[in-house]
């Protein structure tokens, strides 16, 4: 007899504030455990967005730092540069990441800093009460985009792993998602390859995990899963964009 | 140790690099870019990191991370940089972590213009970002106080854990003077055992921020931000005054006006005259106790600044009514004459005599 | 009491920078009061460069040389157009005649033309035109010894540009001379 | 032979999502739709525990860490 | 026009539509993203643009261009928010252009609390941004006098081209009340030759900037900046005042906390007391002449704020010594209550007596 | 007897303030000459950034807005809501859009806003002394490389082409370079063509523009145009990235 | 004179915020003066919802309801515990007992208790519990008319909704209902 | 046999870059060593007039707009 699934350390034992059936908690499981699979919990620093994770720092095991809406990889990149030695992240939502904090993601993947984003795709703003996302799909509705998303108006989705994975710092970019249990196994062996990465000191690996937010999209949370996979999968197909790793030559030339 | 001849941005950085700080994360800007190309040579030099960040608002979330690690950690910037930086000070100044700021300030408003001005004292001593906080703002007149005060700035932002900004201008960041590295030492300070260095499974996470979702533990938090506020204004007002004892006229100026204030109270003084100078070296907390010192022969004071007057509203508030208060300056980039200053001085006393 | 407010203004590329500074670095050799202060502004691109060189005794209050220079060094005609103002009557002049055609507009000065240009183009190497001039300077003024002026220069020079050491010291010499010719 | 286990459901914590209901193959899990938790939820329970293939899905799925999977 | 129950953001947004604002750029924000959003469906059916921009600082830079095309626009967020703002709205202070932004602000500092406060006052009325320029800020206190106030900033925007500040709250912007949107007529205005709208081959290039290279050239424009802010400061100073008259103590206070105040007042004025209320409308200029028409029988002055005190300053400015000045306020998003004023007030007085 | 090569109306009748040999001058030039061709200049309203080309409002003989440092397409983004009729051109240098103004570019890009950006790539800060820019190349000495730019330190040069032309409403990216008569003419088709895009209503277009800058670079200007194309040109490859008008379907998906 | 200030708390769902509305909406229906302040607070995300309503004859200053209700309408037994303390003495107590087993702990005030989710379940609609609850409100304080909550409750739903008057209506005079029972 | 052509030097705008001079296929522009215009610069000039082709790459490589050039 033994346990094959437990709650991990790398979570402190409190219960999160995030809706029913919301993601977020899924994808916090697998990024703790990575980090105590990997044994850098004691040694990690972790940067919280502002967003519905921005209490991540209350749930997460180890240091963690709240950073400004979309700055979390300038604050990671402060925090890298004092400690090289240290293991760490930040974890971003979409609106953080690929809206207001675009210079400071494309800037931390062009350094080639030496973290781990686990950039957290949920195609809308959860926090603020659903608004448009860059991400935010054709035609969905949000409280900004009423009548559904026009892109004659706001454009086409923005795909950010396929933009970022053009950049040579990007050394690791990959989409995943936590759809399904294979797709969360997925997603947790992905997450666990980024920040390898990061301790094998070889730069900058971004890992975006697709997402649902049951109450904005209004959806609960079982069809949530099967929107995200029927709408969101077709649109941000899943897979490795970049692995410099296993390039010949990574020298950005 | 001998006197070197630096320009005032060089001489900051090995200011700062002698005072421990290993980290600066900046943009460039003219007339402060100096300090940045400094930091870029001799930082790396000392074991330090010197990074261009893409941004002012990349290169102050860069200092609140870094400060977060407990590093002695500085950026710079000038006037319009210094605004992109507002959100970023407020949460520093909430999360209460040290580091020092430096703006060489230039016209504005907007792009402006590259020189010298004095423009941002509001934006120093009110705050752009948003809440109640504060920051300790430093006013130095000459580059060997420049020098002086950057290690006084560490070591203030340590103790008040406080993020602290130097307020020079374009005039202090360009100029060349000798300047002597002293080798102050720094004061004895707590241990950073906030800081993010990781748990090493010794100790709780630590955890750094602003946020409070509750609002009662925010102010809470606010309550406790204005104490330590209150003991700043107690115990570091800094000024230096000069002949005010029986002045019929004392000028309040402060960092480069403040010398050529002084040039033109010494001329006036040599012609029979009475004038003291007034010159508050922390802009925040305002030099209060300073106007103390003052006495009854002062019926006048004169403001004079590189902006269209914006110390004014302090003066006025510590004056409550007593003295009458006029105002001269130049701005948008122009440097007050010495003259200026002098003709102003005597068409006040004129008018009043 | 010796002291000097000096403007020294030409193109970007005639020195003029690096001469102001080797004036306050003698100056500061020698224990006195110095300061030095450029114009840094946009007209930096057009090609103008200037700066304030104040030397004297007592501490320095306003380090800014405007109005009340007691010398100057004019190294080309839009420098001399701009700051011959600024002179106090009875001030010195230098003019590097090489470039200027013009003569002092004021009576009130002492005026010096020096043809700097022609003289440093003599000795093979134009850039050291604002050795000249220096040397002209401190011939007229007296404001700090040569020999502060060089270990100054010996400084900046560093080992790898010590080379440069003798051409530079004659330029200083011919400015000098030139002085003391006009002098007589 | 499909392996045998057991699931334990900290019901205070469940959410009552519905996550970890639709991911088990053996369709034993349910909402509890008598009890409200502390939290105020209806929380998810196992129907049938013996049916239980250890195969974690549910505890994968789960948002809030409420289920715990041993292998018998 | 019937009476309507609207929220205060909403009744803001509808206001602006008919105030002839047809372009909206802003970014989410609690408590004002509602704004936003009532914007996103109305501004199109009024042949308007609503723009969702990707942060703050390109909003405004949104806004910049569209009032340079002479556009009617507005922008809207919540305190860290307008921090983030800062540069940009220094640029348009400083190329003249008008523009309405709003902020409903909440407790800092950082990201703070969502929670309603005045902790921004500093910040609306010091400006954040470099150099000498200044915002006209008016501070409304119901949802009827936000959506009135929101036709006269467009027009003063447009009378000064001067960026306009309206200071909310999470109270105002989260609230309903009643609100009548009555058909206010826009004042006569002069036309916008000055705008980017094309040449159209029949006048020389319009252009719009904050950057003047000549320092003198910047001077002139900083002292025609003065001089506009002069003329603002003598003609939009704008209060309410309330039994002011032998008043024995006046409360000063503005928006919500002025409500909160008046209940106050009214409850100790039911008791026998005389208290009076000032409520500054304009928070710039501030409504210096209201003090004007205290009477002698006013001994003391009580400012009330959702901060930890920041329009003291300005009292203390205005009052130069004459009366004394008391201050009661809740800060981080925690709003006084009525009886906390009742309290403070007749402590003020027992000590006094 | 024809004039074959004349000043263009395009440009007002003012010496620049740039330094001789600066190829901004050349840039200018085209710009201003394909406006005039297209028979836009009264309807054009142009963006100046902040960087050397801040003054272009006073070189451009059209409407203009000075915008702040790297907001340009954030301005001509207000600017082309209010007149969709009028021709929005944005005109940045690569300090000003691929460092601080990052986010802007992205997500005019990400709209399709309706307008033309001339990105002027001198691989430097030139207006403020020469710093080191997101597109110095490797080993290049700046003032804030002073022993040449390291990419352990600072990242590998970041290409904001090739990054852009992964957006889905960057309907045309192209670079191109002035360091020849002949590709200074191609410079100039490709420059009216972006143009021309917008006013065909098609979106977004971008000419990355190769540059010198031989004052901060060190170099006299014949041989800095040397160096751009010995340097430069193998690490920024000329071409088109995006031309989403010649595409089957363009419709983002 | 006819005032109330109310607080109103509890599950986000259980359409707190609407039945404040609709009790604002009615008052100013009747022309009095009316406010409505929600909590719009991070508690939200957790579920809770509240809302404080004056409606009175003269204008309202302050319209935060804080320590100083009137009356409450509390629906889950968090919102009890939260805001039981806020009642004046002599205010009055609605209770949803269905969800809340405990009484009120306060003996000043006057309580009562309406399974308001028990009445809505058996009307088919759980939804409804609100209109319970404001139907014995109204008869409790009697501060607008019936009428005024139908036409506010008309609006609010538009001719899309019309149907659901019917069921809401029932509901809210099974909860008047309630109360005249609890007072016999 | 190629065109004849004739350019005109604005000489005043010309900041003596020496851009021109290097892209003439006839190699007929130079830098006027002996002249300084009212810039302070040298500058360029057409040496041997006559052999102008009229190509247009001088004035297409100026920046400053110094050239014209016809085709005679
Ligand atoms: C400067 C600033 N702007 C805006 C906000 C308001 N805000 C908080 S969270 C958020 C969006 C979060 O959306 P996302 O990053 O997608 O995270 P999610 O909540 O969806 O997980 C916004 C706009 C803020 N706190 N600070
Ligand atoms: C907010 C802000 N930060 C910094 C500056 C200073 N600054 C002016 S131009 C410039 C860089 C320009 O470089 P680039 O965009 O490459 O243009 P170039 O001069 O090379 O043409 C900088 C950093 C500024 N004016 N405003
Ligand atoms: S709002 Fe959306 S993203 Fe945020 S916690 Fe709820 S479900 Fe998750
Ligand atoms: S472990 Fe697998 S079989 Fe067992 S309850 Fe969970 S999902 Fe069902
Ligand atoms: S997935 Fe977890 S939270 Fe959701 S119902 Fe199942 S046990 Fe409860
Ligand atoms: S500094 Fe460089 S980019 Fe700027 S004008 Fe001079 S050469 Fe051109
Ligand atoms: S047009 Fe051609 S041939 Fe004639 S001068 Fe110019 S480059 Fe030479
Ligand atoms: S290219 Fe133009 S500016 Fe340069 S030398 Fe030739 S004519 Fe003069
Ligand atoms: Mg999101
Ligand atoms: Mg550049």
């Amino acid at each position: 007899m033994a346990v094959i699934f437990e709650r991990t350390k790398g979570l402190t034992p409190v219960s999160t504030h995030y809706c029913p059936g919301c993601t977020h908690g899924i994808i916090h499981r697998l990024v703790a455990e990575a980090m105590e699979e990997l044994g850098v919990l004691d040694q990690a620093i972790g940067v919280a967005p502002v967003g519905c994770s921005v209490l991540a720092y209350k749930y997460f095991n180890c240091d963690m730092h709240e950073a400004a809406h979309g700055r979390a990889p300038a604050v990671a990149t402060g925090i890298k540069r004092v400690w090289p030695d240290k293991f760490v992240f930040a974890y971003q939502g979409d609106g953080d990441l690929a809206s207001i904090g675009t210079a400071e993601i494309v800037h931390a993947a062009h350094r080639s800093e030496n973290i781990s984003v686990v950039f957290v795709n949920n195609a809308i703003y959860g926090m603020t009460g659903g608004q448009m996302a860059p991400t935010t799909l054709v035609g969905q509705r949000t409280t900004t985009s009423p009548l559904g998303r026009d892109p004659k108006q706001a454009g086409f989705p923005l795909r950010i792993s396929e933009m970022l994975a053009t950049i040579p710092g990007a050394t690791f970019i990959e989409r995943v998602s936590v759809d399904t249990p294979a797709n969360v196994r997925k997603a947790k062996r992905v997450i666990k390859r980024a920040f390898e990465i990061q301790l094998e000191g070889k730069g900058f690996a971004l890992v975006e995990v697709l997402s649902t937010c049951p109450t904005n999209w209004g959806i609960e949370p079982t069809l949530a899963l099967k929107w995200l996979r029927e709408n969101m999968i077709p649109y941000y197909p899943l897979g490795n964009f970049r692995d410099a790793t296993k390039e010949e030559v990574s020298d950005g030339q | 140790m001998a006197k070197v001849l630096m320009k005032g941005n060089e001489a900051i950085g090995e200011a700062a690099i002698l005072a421990g700080c290993r980290f600066f994360f900046g943009y460039p800007i003219t007339p402060q870019s100096e300090l940045l190309e400094y930091m870029s040579l001799h930082l790396p030099k000392a074991g330090g990191t010197f990074l261009q960040a893409e941004s002012e608002v990349a290169a102050i979330n860069m200092v609140y991370g870094a400060a977060g690690c407990g590093a002695r950690v500085m950026t710079g910037s000038s006037s319009p940089g210094i605004a992109l930086k507002q959100e970023g000070i407020s949460y520093i100044a909430g999360a209460e972590l040290p580091c020092v700021i430096v703006n060489m300030m230039r016209g504005g408003p907007g792009l402006g213009s590259i020189q010298p001005a004095q423009s941002d004292y509001n934006q120093s001593t009110r705050g752009g970002g948003d809440g109640d906080y504060k920051l300790l703002v430093y006013a130095p007149a000459s580059i060997q106080e420049m020098v002086d005060y950057v290690q006084i700035s560490f070591d203030k932002a340590d103790q008040y854990r406080n993020p602290v900004l130097i307020a020079g201008d374009g005039v202090l960041g360009q100029m060349m003077e000798p300047v002597e590295f002293s080798s102050q030492k720094a004061t004895d300070l707590p241990a950073k055992d906030w800081a993010t260095t990781g748990t090493d499974g010794k100790r709780a996470p630590n955890v750094i921020n602003s946020l409070y979702l509750d609002a009662e533990e925010l102010e809470k938090h606010n309550i406790h931000l204005s104490e330590k506020y209150a003991k700043m204004k107690e115990n570091e007002q800094r000024w230096e005054s000069v002949g005010i004892e029986g002045a019929e006229l004392v000028i309040v100026a402060y960092g480069t006006t403040a010398r050529i204030a002084r040039s033109a109270m010494d001329n006036l003084n040599k012609q029979g005259r009475k004038i003291g100078l007034l010159r508050p070296i922390t802009l925040w907390p305002y030099p209060e106790k300073a106007f103390e010192e003052l006495d009854d022969a002062t019926k006048h004071l004169l403001v004079v600044e590189m902006s269209m007057g914006q110390m004014i509203d302090d003066v006025r508030i510590v004056n409550e009514g007593k003295r009458k208060i006029d105002f001269v300056g130049r701005s948008g980039g122009v440097i007050p004459s010495t003259s200026l200053v002098e003709e102003k001085i005597l068409e006040i006393l004129e008018r009043s005599e | 009491m010796v002291s000097e407010r000096t403007i020294l203004a030409g193109f970007g590329g005639q020195g003029v920078m690096l001469m102001g500074q080797l004036l306050t670095q003698a100056g500061m050799i020698e224990g006195k009061e110095v300061s030095w202060l450029p114009s840094y502004g946009p007209e930096m691109r057009g090609g103008t460069a200037n700066c304030g060189v104040i030397v004297q005794a007592e501490p320095i209050s306003s380090p800014v040389v405007e109005g009340n220079a007691t010398s100057e060094i004019m190294m080309n005609l839009p420098s001399l157009l701009k700051f011959e103002e600024d002179l106090e009557p009875g001030g010195k002049l230098l003019i590097n005649s090489s470039l200027i055609s013009e003569k002092a507009s004021r009576e009130d000065v002492e005026a010096y033309y020096i043809p700097s240009s022609d003289i440093a183009n003599e000795l093979g190497d134009t850039r050291v035109s604002n050795m000249v001039m220096l040397g002209a300077f401190i011939e007229v003024t007296g404001i700090v010894e040569p020999e502060s002026i060089f270990q100054a220069l010996e400084e900046k020079l560093g080992l790898a540009r010590a080379h440069l050491m003798d051409v530079n010291k004659e330029a200083f010499s011919l400015g000098a001379a030139c002085v003391k010719e006009q002098r007589k | 032979m499909a392996a045998k286990g057991r699931v334990t459901f900290s019901q205070d914590l469940c959410k009552g999502c519905g996550l970890c209901v639709g991911v088990c193959p053996v369709k034993i899990l349910a909402m509890d739709r008598e009890s409200i938790n502390a939290k105020g939820y209806n929380p998810a329970y196992c129907v049938e525990p013996d049916k239980c293939i250890a195969c974690t899905n549910c505890a994968t799925m789960c948002p809030d860490l409420v289920i715990v999977v041993e292998r018998l």
